[in-house]
């Protein structure tokens, strides 16, 4: 329902184009993911490189085609859409975001320049007993001579298996408010003392535990300034809400329309099922939400990009709260529409739940979403 | 956590403690080895008959033990309470063995009976056609009689215990199109039986370890003698007979579903700290874990009052499809809360509550979908 | 089509014969005027003194029935049923009997039920103020000692039966700040009662006709005689003792709204047709009054169980908070998609529904606002 | 966060202004309503009538402004909003839709121009026997010479007893399609054999039945064709849909902002019961939803204004289904937040309550809605 320009409208068609060739089967996206195995596949992931697209919302100096966030949604919904296996985009997109405010050219050209040709970025934050509560973070950075020496655990770390670098957030002072003395470094994933552990999830294999023992970085992989990585963190906020949004549009928008087929097709009593009314009506429910999800997504991108500076604490926390759960329920209701078939695995509303299920977790919780949208009311 | 139903008996405790030991010592430690391969292990069956847990309430005659439905109540209880996601249980004895017991002459209750008690058989049934789902008028399995053989011939899916079965309840049609032509055929089955093939372990988003299957029959021969009660043309409303029984055990597991995920997730939240506090400290948690326990206490309540109607016979078609319907919908509703409440830790695996949440999913599809159930109840009013 | 409940006997359900008539015949003609004048005629109470079915609870020593708090839960089931909003029944036999009932001497008592049970007095208790709400820690009511009298000094809001009581259990303090300085003081009150004013009947959405308003004291001469049971500073505690019955009445008058809105709902969605069919054919009406009606069912279920414990004497306050919350929340939604299937008949006053969707609502507020009640659930986990 | 042209910000601006100074104490509604007793008062409707508001989205040859559905949506949401009590509006922006398309120059000059000074008009439709399912209509206007004679009952007629004229659909053709043979008729309310009774409702004076016995109408009274009432009224279900939904939207934001205002205010606990996360994260949950239910709105609204012939069924019935139920909600979780306060009518958010509760009814069921919306999918 939200109106794109020409231009966009043209990469939309173009990505949904590569998918039906690419990833239109299950078998196609079988053999991407070694049969749902892996969430990312480099193999596809390079031909989206060669198109152009990883660089959609980079500029033209690393590779990129200039774009903004709108755009960067936009890829992310529509391969959500096309179930492409390039589960490393997200974090790859959030990852440069504090690289193009915050780095050193040498940092950018290396990092950003990889992402516009393929290659994924990871973000190392979470710890054990630190997730959405960022500000408890242990993980030390200890000032030796000529940088620093890193220990400590991180875990629920999205595409590190896969990723050139992570950005570490690490605590450099100890003292100070809980907000204080962190600072942001890039570690390239094959760094001594850096060990990477998969996690076993019922979304298969995207997260990872990491673990950092004495772990040595030079002065120049700090990224911005020392101690300083909490504001850097906050001014990311907007777009890792936003494109986790977009990504659960498209994979909202799959679910719907897989459960509408399905409907339409199979009978009972000798009708379409579609045609009871009680799935009916939460076809008309699902799809009014699903537009209120896209309408609310692509506006707070445009208002980010009118004014990227701009913190947007209340409207991005809306746009990932609502489309998060939205894409929840309509999983959740897909796989009662479509009865025995939806949970067997040869369709793919089980995967539609899974990977849904999870997104009211990643990237602040559906209820820390909440805290926030009620602070900005002064409550 | 979770006191004892009001229709629980000293005797039935200890059935329940039986059944926790065999869960937790004997069926837990293998449930990896069984998602590995798909099915649980048979000797787990007969082991169950072994301790006495199988059919307990067939009686004591036939090899049973002579009990209730109660009995079998708590082994299922027992069962999700272990987090044992692979055994069929549920299908085996509520369903297989107590269609035999209800409608088989009594030959083949002494002939078959025995054998699903002690476990050396696995019982299955095999209704669901890819074609068909609530709408059972569409049975297209056909049963050709040919002398003292029926030639069945047809495909089955969402079979549960398809793979191991030894015992199976087919639906077929001996006669003519409608409810009348439907009759339940018993056969005797095994990998090399002439006419029968196991299909596929279908992969399934929960229940992983439990094995749900296709069935194809190409002219597999079943004695007459084995057409369950010995009258063609029942099955349909054997089967009807037999669904609020079914529906009730469905709705006992997303009772023990919903007590399991509320016990986990309290105890999750008060060990676990978020801004200094344990999340429990937090409004948002103590009021989501306040309503699933509400919840839990209400369908309990509706659970133990359905039991009881049921111990003495008078459980009816509209409070079974209730109890199913709604508190498998519950269940559904407190796993989807509860691991909110854990956050990303809910949905690894090795958190209880990810098998919990993809294991329930199924309820509100299995033994008539919750829709139909409604239209059940709408029936009613 | 609302079965008997569980815990009924055929004399409860002569009781039940005897409420119905005393709605129907002679309350219900009388609501119109209640609903002008804000207020029920206080004949009416002691016409249900008259019959006996005033204080039913209470032993016939005292003028009371000498029955028990099921034969209140009749009484109640009767009043939502014949749709009466206007009478305080419950608070003057649930609460203001039973506190007297529970805690004053045996003069208080002999001295003031039957006055309560012949319907001669009407009973209020004055606990809100302008600004507590759940928090009666907050309560700034002064009862300040002069003599055998305590003079009583301030304001209260939202008092149910404030405008026709004569009897008027006034929570104040006596004492310092916190819990320990509270008190409840008996007061009976009249218009021309010297520092007693009654406020303004507050205009409410529902619960026309029935009178919800303001008092005021100033210097309110109260014997120090009247403090009930006879000692100061025991009122929190007798507060919370009596909250388990108060909530329990709640959830009985939301349970019995429950089965009307479904059978008014019933009644009108087969009678009326649209698009050329009853209005109870079409698919969406039948899955929402099946799932309405499971919902009734299973409060049923759970509010018999509460009431059977509280005759047992073991109603905790975790299950009362539970059933209060929970049923009064169902009670709400079901007259919510009741009166949406009324379509805009279901707006119209003379549609009953659109009174019980406005009546019903009040419910999640009072007795403790279920916010409260999930707080008290939490505490016990 | 929908986006407004500097023109119609500053249109909402001077509707806010004006309402805050005119309707903005209870006891100035209390005055222009007669203590809530009616829902429509003729002197401040007249006095934006002279602020030429009205006319709003009429041409500017009969007295209006030339603006769309967005204007006129855009008055609709924030005299909703004001408690301004306007009711008339509604129907007298829905019926202007016929008359402008359909009327001739005669009618419109009188209708259109009448409505432009402040004028109320009503639309005489529903039947004892068809609310919802028009096509059931059985009131029968049968031809005789130089008119018609028309006999029958309409019921829950909004604002026929402040109406200049009635919009009637009456059966010409007993025989045909249930769709078939219906017209439309222009019925000054004065009109021999036409006889308006109140019904009294939850929600106070707004609805009438209308008895038609032996009621004359000559020729030139209707309006467009002779039976082809249906077509011509289901031109208009988009206007309806919208302007009803932008009602709620303003009357749901107020119950918002009200119980927004209630929860900072009011303590319990020694803290304001806003600051609690029950009632945080209920806010913030209400604010998404109404954020969506705006962006909505204005979304369909515009896509009316940009192809006024466009039949737009799904996208007018998802805005009108999403922002009743959401004004529904918004003004039931209010009620809840504001305790006994919010039950007691001094109080607004009971008439918050009132209000939007029938709001899921009138201008079509959300069962209605959700049917058309279902249908749009091929179901």
């Amino acid at each position: 329902m939200h109106v794109r320009t020409p231009e966009q409208a043209s990469f939309a068609a173009a990505i949904d184009a590569f998918c039906r060739a690419k990833t239109g089967t299950r078998a196609q996206r079988d053999a991407l993911t070694d049969h749902g195995k892996e969430a990312h596949s480099p193999a596809l992931y390079a031909q989206m490189a060669e198109l152009g697209w990883l660089g959609v919302g980079l500029p033209p100096e690393y590779g990129g085609s200039g774009g903004g966030l709108t755009e960067i949604c936009l890829f992310a919904e529509r391969t959500a859409y096309g179930l492409a296996p390039v589960g490393g985009y997200i974090t790859t997109a959030v990852a440069a975001g504090p690289y193009l405010k915050f780095a050193t050219e040498a940092q950018r050209a290396k990092v950003l320049g990889g992402i516009a040709r393929g290659r994924v970025e990871a973000i190392a934050m979470s710890e054990p007993g630190a997730g959405s509560d960022v500000a408890a973070l242990t993980c030390r950075a200890k000032k030796v001579s000529g940088g620093y020496v890193v220990d400590g655990q991180k875990t629920w770390i999205s595409n590190a298996h896969l990723a050139d670098h992570m950005l570490l957030v690490a605590r450099t002072q100890a003292h100070g408010s809980r907000h204080e003395g962190l600072t942001m470094f890039c570690v390239p994933t094959g760094t001594p003392g850096v060990e990477i552990r998969g996690i076993p999830t019922m979304g298969g294999k995207e997260v990872n535990d990491v673990f950092f023992t004495d772990c040595f970085l030079p002065e120049d992989a700090v990224v911005g300034k020392v101690d300083q990585a909490w504001p850097q963190l906050m001014a990311g906020l907007n777009s890792e809400r936003l494109i986790l949004a977009a990504s659960m549009l498209g994979r909202g928008r799959r679910a719907f329309d897989d459960a509408v087929a399905y409907v339409k097709e199979r009978k009972q009593f000798g009708k379409p099922v579609g045609s009871f009314q009680a799935l009916k009506h939460r076809v008309a429910d699902l799809a009014t939400e699903l537009d209120c999800c896209e309408l609310l997504v692509y506006r707070v991108a445009a208002m980010a990009d009118e004014a990227p500076d701009r913190m947007l604490p209340r409207e991005a926390s809306m746009a990932k709260l609502k489309t998060t759960e939205t894409a929840k329920r309509v999983a959740l209701e897909g796989m009662q529409m479509m009865g025995g078939y939806g949970y067997a695995l040869e369709y793919d509303m089980e995967s539609h739940l899974r990977a849904t299920v999870i997104s009211t977790v990643f990237g602040g919780t559906s209820e820390i979403q909440r805290d926030i949208i009620g602070k900005t009311f002064g409550l | 956590m979770t006191a004892r139903p009001r229709w629980s008996s000293d005797e039935l405790e200890q059935v329940r403690q039986l059944a926790a030991t065999y869960f937790t010592k004997e069926v837990i430690p293998n449930v990896p080895k069984h998602v590995a391969q798909g099915h649980p292990d048979k000797a787990l069956y007969r082991r169950a008959g072994e301790l006495g847990l199988l059919c307990m309430s067939v009686p004591e005659a036939y090899g049973g033990g002579g009990g209730t439905f109660a009995h079998e109540a708590i082994l299922t209880e027992e069962q999700v309470k272990a987090g044992d996601p692979s055994m069929g249980f549920a299908v085996h004895c509520s369903i297989v063995a107590h269609y035999v017991l209800s409608y088989a002459s009594e030959a083949q209750k002494q002939k078959w009976l025995p054998r699903l008690a002690s476990g050396e058989w696995v019982g299955a049934i095999a209704m669901t056609e890819p074609g068909t789902g609530s709408d059972l008028q569409a049975i297209s399995t056909r049963a050709v009689r040919d002398g003292d053989f029926y030639k069945v011939s047809g495909a089955k899916t969402f079979i549960s215990n398809g793979r191991v079965c030894d015992f199976l309840i087919i639906v077929a049609r001996t006669g003519g199109p409608g409810h009348a032509g439907i009759s339940l055929l018993c056969a005797e089955v095994s990998d090399t039986t002439p006419g029968f093939e196991r299909g596929r372990i279908l992969d399934k988003l929960g229940g992983k370890g439990q094995d749900t299957t296709e069935l194809f029959f190409d002219e597999l021969q079943v004695p007459v003698v084995n057409v369950l009660g010995g009258e063609e043309g029942k099955g349909f409303i054997q089967l009807m007979q037999q669904l609020p029984q079914e529906r009730l055990s469905t709705a006992l597991i997303a009772m023990a579903s919903i007590e399991r995920a509320v016990d986990l997730t309290v105890e999750y939240t008060k060990q676990r700290h978020a801004f200094g506090k344990p999340l429990f400290a937090l409004q948002n948690t103590r009021f989501e874990l306040a309503e699933c326990a509400t919840l839990r206490r209400v369908c309990r309540s509706f659970i133990d009052e359905c039991v009881e109607s049921h111990l003495e016979g008078k459980l009816d078609v509209t409070t079974a499809a209730m109890a199913k319907y709604w508190v498998t919908d519950q269940a559904c509703i407190v796993a989807d809360r509860c691991l909110q409440l854990f956050g990303g830790y809910g949905y690894m695996k090795e958190y209880p509550i990810s098998h919990l949440f993809a294991d329930t999913r199924v309820l509100r599809i299995l033994a008539g979908a919750n829709e139909v159930m409604k239209e059940l109840v709408a029936r009613s009013l």
